[in-house]
């Protein structure tokens, strides 16, 4: 078989974001990487909730199921179960998966079943006309917060860490360099692959991932870590960061002065609170918002305990039969002639 | 599928009792939750079904894990019915209650028949428990059981001095006392008691200490019987055998039954089942019993909540296995959102409701059939979804091969009803025969062609979609909530599609009707001056009090309905056949609110809303209103 | 709560029209979502209103935020019946159609009636706009467009002309051009522009050039018709000012006025409006507008789902509040659970459903009426909650003061239902006298005295009981889902008492059914040969059509139902009337089902889901089929 | 008014837990907590979901509402915003809090809501009788899960910090000493107070804590910690904490050797990072179970945002109408005579 395209991948419905939305470019990174990885359109089903981000199931030309409210990784937990040989992804946004779906998130991550979440934050609701939501800053007017919103908005990617998530990763819509490879790694890890996407919403939220994404400016406001490299970040690739003193802290230093590259910490993906605190970085001046993967480490994934016990062949009808027959009769039985 | 209603009928082949007075007893088993009462009863139960006899039994339990002892509302009782005639009820008032304490006494004299055997336990009616229990007096001194034939026997003490020599501890000694009684209660029924004695040994196979303590305790009650010289009053009961159909028998209780019969059904289908659910009363035994079933390659999650559930489950389905789920009011209340998203991409879904009383937490541990309304109207939309309700604990299992056979035939999701009362009540059942007859298999086609491939086009019989199963090559496609164009299946916005795919909807049911057996007289004639027109666990007090009342010579007969929603299409002439017609219900009045909608006639219901099955005086009552005691 | 329904009644007083040519004029204006079609279509009615002619609009947008400029999909339409006499819908076919650019006019010219008026910007007919709107020739060319009297303008271009000088952008120059038209539709209809002139001034008060260059396109597509030479054919619309009854009026769409209605009525009781809720299409707006009531006192929460919102709800009526919660269909079957919880422990409750289009996700933006069924029943357990629906954009305002009435004398949860057509479309609105009449105060007592307090005791006559609020000394008391002892309130497990409760809650909905206003006719007499029996926005259409066939002299009747559950007592006798019921009804029967059961009678429905109110001539037709042409 | 006794806060329905249940001890620590606190019955109210653990409030003589599965959040929500003087106190379990509840318990805990959340963490779920809940160790049997559960524990403290929980904390149902002050603490947060409670369910999961509590060795397996203290613990106070040398760990070091109490780390509960690797302590041989405040950070409690903005004094009808007609008048309005 010849390997598909990112073409191959695109199904024959007009996408319907509006122009300029953000959404798309994560598309084709999610095209792009399933034809570069030869994923197969039958082996690939795509799950998604309700809102803007997830249409992207009508707009691949896998499998996909665009299903109801913040419920998409049930679904694609019970299709998983039921066949492991599914490449499955969810995908969702900051109110489906958040707000409305913040459980499933939680048990999914929990479990650590074997499928994608690709979560897009844009930090507002679109579908339904930009009401803020649990990702969004505190402060923000929106048709029900005209005075502003009163709640702390919800990091994501701390959330997925809390929630016993096992490979947390955050990237830029449009920058498809990290983005590409962190969806290639995110379907590789077996386990859940928790990605939040920084996606921008033209017409409700425009403009507030600007500062990460300018090229000029936006290397002195982004981080991009990778397992076993330190931690520089800057347009001039001359800022970095330490371990605070006290331990569990982080703190933003510029290099030189004697301080070098080597004296920076280096990313270890394996432990789970260094990621907590690189997660939570960027709320405060100076801070980076750091991008790749935080967090990754391979234990108990769920669908195959889930599924040991069952008959190693598949049993045909008959031999369930006998075995139903067989189950009922271990109670005690008696004959009436 | 008119064969499996058959199954039923066949029952029918038992006789009524014109003597009840010798063709069955009713037993009551009552003492504290921590008293082993459950076991104990259902050891009875066994040992009756073994020896031929039809059984009906009926488990009342507090709502409580472990109530305080001593309590009223911490009695735990178990109510049986033993006959050689048909039974079905676990019977209006008892023959005999055996209390283990002062609070049983209290809460079920009320329910024993003037001049019934009533057994205590002495030795539990201290002081301190006669008041626990609310008796001002010793109950024994004042004579308010003088109506009775009263056999006090001190039980505890019994049962420790039996174990006295066998080395185990007081405290342990004295948990064997339901084992003694077990004993006296064979004896009192002339039962041998081998079939408990080998079922102990298999039980306490790692403690071998405690399964001789227990078949101490479960001879020395047997033998007690023989040697004590009890009063003359006290005389044993003799009930034969009842003829059952020959075959090969077991007990089962509801929940068991429903969840082999869909593993059963999904093997005839040839599918893999899946079931998703989240733990309930009185729907958990579904979860535990599927779980046992992995080895058979029944695969079964228990999901964070009912919707995850009900989710993974429309996505086991979506990926190629039956997808089913399970959960009871409240839970199923949780799952109406994702059964609209089951209907709109008419996947098979089954899922079960065993009911408990409401609203809201209501009653979680007593029964009730009030989710009807929510089954056949419970949803945003016009949401079509057909309604099977089984009548007892066999049935569960019959019922859910058919739910199976229709989910996969028409595509679509399915409610069965069930309740607690069949969910948790053993009854004798007679084995099927997998494969054949009745359980021949229906394998299921899903699609492969990717010629012509239209995910949302309809067989125009059946008006099913095809199963397009992930994996398959070719037949990629999307599908989802939002209105799809009929054919290609893409998001259509379009009235005039809307107003298509709503009428294939609710065709897919006028299509399910068309396949369904007719409706038949449960018992009775084809018409008459009355029908009682019943569903669900209702069947076993309507079918006893209607077949009394034919024996009388009454022109009363019984119309049982499996199939709610679609109605049996030939259900209205049949019933025209009736001057009038009457729904007893265990709730207040939906199925005859649902047939006054349907029929176009009056349907009075009479309705009970008590946590218990109707009792059969309260058939037979609406009866004699009708047509004159 | 009789004179509340006169408000409608009062618009009876409106002539029907006899002569349609001349009384009202149907016009649609159509363009991309981009060209601000819905402020210019929302502008004129505003305009229309001001001048004192009745209004009926249907602002009909594609499902998108944005969708792709220039396809059929992403066309948006803003459709308005002005008249002199009572119109109330929005036209089956339009007189005059504005089209902006291709697709518009591919969607739309199907429904201008022959010989109507077509204006088109003709700057917008571009090769390749053709092409994406599927022309696969130039309409204007090929005849297509013959049969009607076609105005083509180069409105894009007179615009960018019309503001050269002012230094606005070509771009905010082209956005301008939707001022233009309505300018120029300004003067087609006769009407001055200096309403929408102070408005504009008032919106952009910020941004001066923006108001300025509207404010001179505005000017420019008014004076264009003034000053360009138009074809003989083109004639101006006088349509003179409707008889309103007299008072204040303005315009308000159906859920501006259920929030104001709701705040309105928790003030007439003495109670804060705690109003949570979570987004959903088209509910959203009900929280917006609530959100803006805050320095009237109201409370808003956007909770994380629909569960959390009617909890939030249920928590505040605990604590004293009137909480209200609202949704649409699916966000509705979330929170079915909790209703439970709300008619168990007795709370006032206000929950709204803006329907919309089922089953699941269903058509989100585009009207429907099929959620009755899961108000009525859709819940598990004998669950009762009453329902009322609202017939029109004001209507929604009376219909919000009634349900806060009925959910706190008695005690209980209320759906009320509107739909997404009333609940976006805007109608003129006479405004209401607060505090007199029709909205006189109705307070609330809490309890206050510990003296012989039993939170489950229940009024006789209203079946209400106790409303005590923590915080209030004395008065602790437990209350939850669990069933509950009748007067203390305990949990209770006893049978005799579930029974007891489950008549009580049977019965507070009796209670309300006996204070409820006789059913009236809305038109034609109080017997005949047909009543069309309509509920919620369908009103519309069945009266037009009734009240011109009334006028033809047929024996119809319209009866409109505001409240659907319990249903008036006196319906049963009104319609016996009536040779015959038809209930048309924008879902697929599910009013005539309810009717069928409760009238024991056949009542035929007739179903129109195409995400549309009906068409008058739908109606006509159902009463010439049974009356006769 | 004089003080109310413990007495006065208990109704007088007969407790119906399990002969031995731990939620008794935790029953009787609340009510001592607002009896000594000077609380009054008329302004306290519990609210619970269902469960074992939530039948407390019928055993409370406060305001009480025993509500729906996992839901308890959101009626104190509702009930605390419409009335800010009740002291809201919400009663839940590991299944009603974590399982179906996680979600609103994500969201009380992210607004910061100013009340109670006491959740008892008996690792199953009770009520339905026994099946593993989100908490149970890997490998738990129970009646869903013969074959030993295959999902990971949840860890409660780890997820209310992930969830953005300002005020977390552990304790043990029968340890009054440690949980009474903790509870009290709770009650004085502005904010929700998240009192994660370790419950022995004697019918299901008997002793699961019995080696924490364990009054000869528990102290070598439990750390109780104490803002500004050492972090020393054991049997003979000779075991301690310090962070790792890489940051973001922690290790248990033994006292001696030329190590003392100074050199341990000291308790920072406003430290998030500490407090999460707090909270996952335990799983690990030798790893102390931490109890007592892990994290107390007193930012935006939501309720005072929530409501900025209603009118200073309560309006009365009239105003309220006049307001209302006013707002109607926003709109343009003409006259028809
Ligand atoms: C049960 C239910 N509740 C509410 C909605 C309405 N709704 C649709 S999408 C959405 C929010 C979407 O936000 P997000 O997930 O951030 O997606 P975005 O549009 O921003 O990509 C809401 C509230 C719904 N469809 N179903
Ligand atoms: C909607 C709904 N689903 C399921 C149940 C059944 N149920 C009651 S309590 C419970 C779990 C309780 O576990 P937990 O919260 O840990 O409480 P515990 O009994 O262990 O104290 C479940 C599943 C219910 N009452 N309602
Ligand atoms: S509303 Fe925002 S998120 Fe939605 S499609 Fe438009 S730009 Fe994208
Ligand atoms: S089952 Fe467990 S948690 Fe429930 S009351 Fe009994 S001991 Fe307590
Ligand atoms: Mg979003
Ligand atoms: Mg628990």
């Amino acid at each position: 078989m010849t390997k598909l395209t990112v073409k191959d991948f695109a199904s024959d419905l007009d996408v319907r974001w509006c122009p300029g939305c953000g959404d798309y470019a994560v598309l084709k990174a999610l095209q792009k990487t399933l034809a570069d990885g030869g994923s197969t359109l039958e082996d690939t089903l795509v799950v998604s909730g309700i809102g803007c981000s997830s249409r992207l199931p009508y707009y691949m030309a896998t499998y996909g199921f665009h299903s109801i409210h913040g419920r998409a990784p049930t679904l694609a937990t019970g299709a998983k179960l039921a066949n492991p040989d599914l490449d499955v992804w969810v995908v969702t946004g900051d109110g489906d998966g958040l707000s409305i779906g913040g459980n499933h998130l939680l048990h999914v991550l929990r479990r650590n079943v074997d499928l994608q979440v690709v979560l897009f934050n844009n930090q507002i609701y679109g579908l339904t006309k930009g009401q803020f939501s649990p990702t969004s800053k505190q402060g923000t007017k929106s048709p029900s917060s005209p005075g502003g919103s009163v709640e702390t908005g919800l990091n994501p990617c701390v959330y997925a860490l809390g929630a016993g998530g096992q490979f947390v990763a955050r990237c830029i819509d449009t920058q498809a360099k990290v983005l590409q490879p962190v969806l290639e790694a995110a379907q590789a890890f077996k386990g859940t692959g928790f990605v939040e996407v920084l996606q921008n919403c033209v017409i409700y939220n425009d403009g507030i991932f600007d500062g990460l994404k300018d090229k000029k400016t936006g290397p002195d406001h982004t981080l991009h870590v990778e397992h076993g490299k330190p931690m520089v970040f800057g347009v001039n690739r001359d800022k970095g960061l330490r371990v605070a003193k006290s331990g569990f802290g982080l703190e933003v230093v510029t290099l030189g002065d004697g301080l070098k590259e080597e004296d920076l910490l280096v990313h270890d993906e394996k432990n789970v609170h260094l990621a907590q605190a690189l997660a939570a970085l960027g709320e405060n001046d100076g801070e980076p918002v750091v991008i790749g993967v935080l967090y990754r480490h391979g234990k108990h994934e769920f669908v195959e305990g889930a599924r040991h016990g069952l008959p190693k062949t598949p049993l045909s009808r008959d031999e369930k039969l006998n075995r139903l027959n067989a189950t009922l009769r271990t109670a005690e039985t008696w004959r009436v002639e | 599928m008119h064969e499996t209603s058959q199954e039923a009928t066949a029952l029918a082949d038992l006789p009524v009792s014109q003597t009840p007075e010798v063709d069955f007893v009713r037993i009551r088993i009552a003492g504290d939750s921590g008293d082993g009462i459950q076991l104990t009863g259902s050891r009875l139960a066994e040992s009756a079904a073994r020896f031929g006899n039809d059984i009906a039994t009926f488990p009342d339990f507090p709502a409580d894990i472990r109530a305080p002892s001593g309590t009223i509302y911490g009695v735990s009782a178990y109510s049986l019915n033993i006959g050689e005639t048909e039974v079905l009820t676990f019977g209006d008032v008892s023959d005999a209650l055996v209390a283990l304490n002062p609070a049983a006494l209290k809460k079920y004299i009320g329910e024993l028949k003037i001049g019934g055997l009533l057994i205590i336990d002495s030795s539990s009616f201290t002081e301190r428990a006669l008041e626990k229990a609310g008796y001002a007096a010793d109950p024994r001194a004042d004579g308010t059981l003088s109506d009775f034939r009263l056999l006090p026997i001190d039980i505890t003490e019994l049962t420790t001095a039996a174990l006295r020599e066998s080395g185990v501890s007081t405290k342990d000694a004295k948990r064997c006392k339901n084992m003694w009684t077990l004993g006296l209660i064979h004896w009192l029924f002339e039962r041998e008691i081998d079939g408990v004695e080998s079922w102990l040994k298999d039980k306490f196979a790692n403690k071998p200490e405690i399964a001789e303590a227990n078949l101490l305790a479960l001879r020395a009650g047997h033998m007690y019987g023989e040697v004590a010289e009890l009063p003359a009053e006290i005389s044993r009961y003799h009930i034969a055998p009842a003829p059952l159909r020959s075959g090969e028998y077991r007990t089962i209780n509801g929940n068991e039954a429903m969840a082999y019969g869909l593993y059963a059904g999904a093997t005839l289908a040839d599918l893999d089942a899946f079931y998703g659910s989240y733990p309930i009363t009185p729907a958990s035994p579904l979860l535990h019993t599927f779980a046992k079933l992995k080895e058979l390659g029944a695969l079964s999650f228990q999901a964070e909540d009912e919707i995850a559930a009900i989710g993974s489950a429309i996505g086991a389905s979506y990926a190629g296995h039956l997808g089913i789920t399970g959960s009871s009011g409240p839970g199923i209340a949780l799952k109406t959102e994702a059964l609209g998203l089951a209907v709109a991409t008419e996947l098979p879904l089954i899922v079960v409701n065993v009911q408990r009383g409401g609203p809201s937490t209501g009653l979680p541990t007593k029964t009730e059939q009030s989710d009807l309304f929510q089954a056949v109207f419970g949803r945003n939309g016009d949401t079509p979804i057909p309604v099977i309700a089984a009548s007892h604990p066999g049935d569960c299992f019959d019922v859910a091969v058919e739910a199976v056979k229709i989910a996969t035939k028409h595509m679509t999701p399915i409610f069965i009803l069930s309740d607690g009362y069949i969910a948790n009540a053993a009854a004798p059942w007679r084995l099927p025969d997998l494969g054949e007859g009745d359980y021949a298999p229906f394998p299921v086609t899903k699609a492969t062609d990717p010629d012509g491939f239209l995910p949302f086009k309809h067989d125009p019989e059946t008006l099913a979609r095809p199963w397009a199963v992930p994996g398959t090559p070719g037949l990629m496609h999307r599908i989802g909530g939002l209105e799809r164009e009929e054919g290609r299946g893409n998001i259509s916005y379009d009235g005039d599609n809307h107003q298509r795919m709503t009428e294939i909807r609710a065709a897919k049911l006028d299509a399910i009707a068309r396949d369904l057996p007719p409706q038949t007289v449960d018992s009775g004639g084809t018409s008459g001056k009355l029908a009682l027109v019943g569903w669900g666990s209702s069947w076993g007090p309507i079918r006893v009090a209607t077949r009394r009342a034919i024996l009388k010579g009454k022109p009363v007969s019984h119309v049982h309905l499996r199939h709610i929603w679609p109605l049996p299409p030939n259900l209205k002439a049949l019933l025209e056949g009736f001057d009038e017609i009457v729904v007893p219900e265990m709730n207040n009045g939906q199925l005859a609110t649902l047939l006054r909608a349907e029929l176009g006639r009056p349907v009075p219901g009479v309705s009970c809303v008590k946590g218990r099955p109707f009792l059969v005086r309260e058939i037979t009552d609406i009866i004699n209103d009708v047509i004159g005691g």
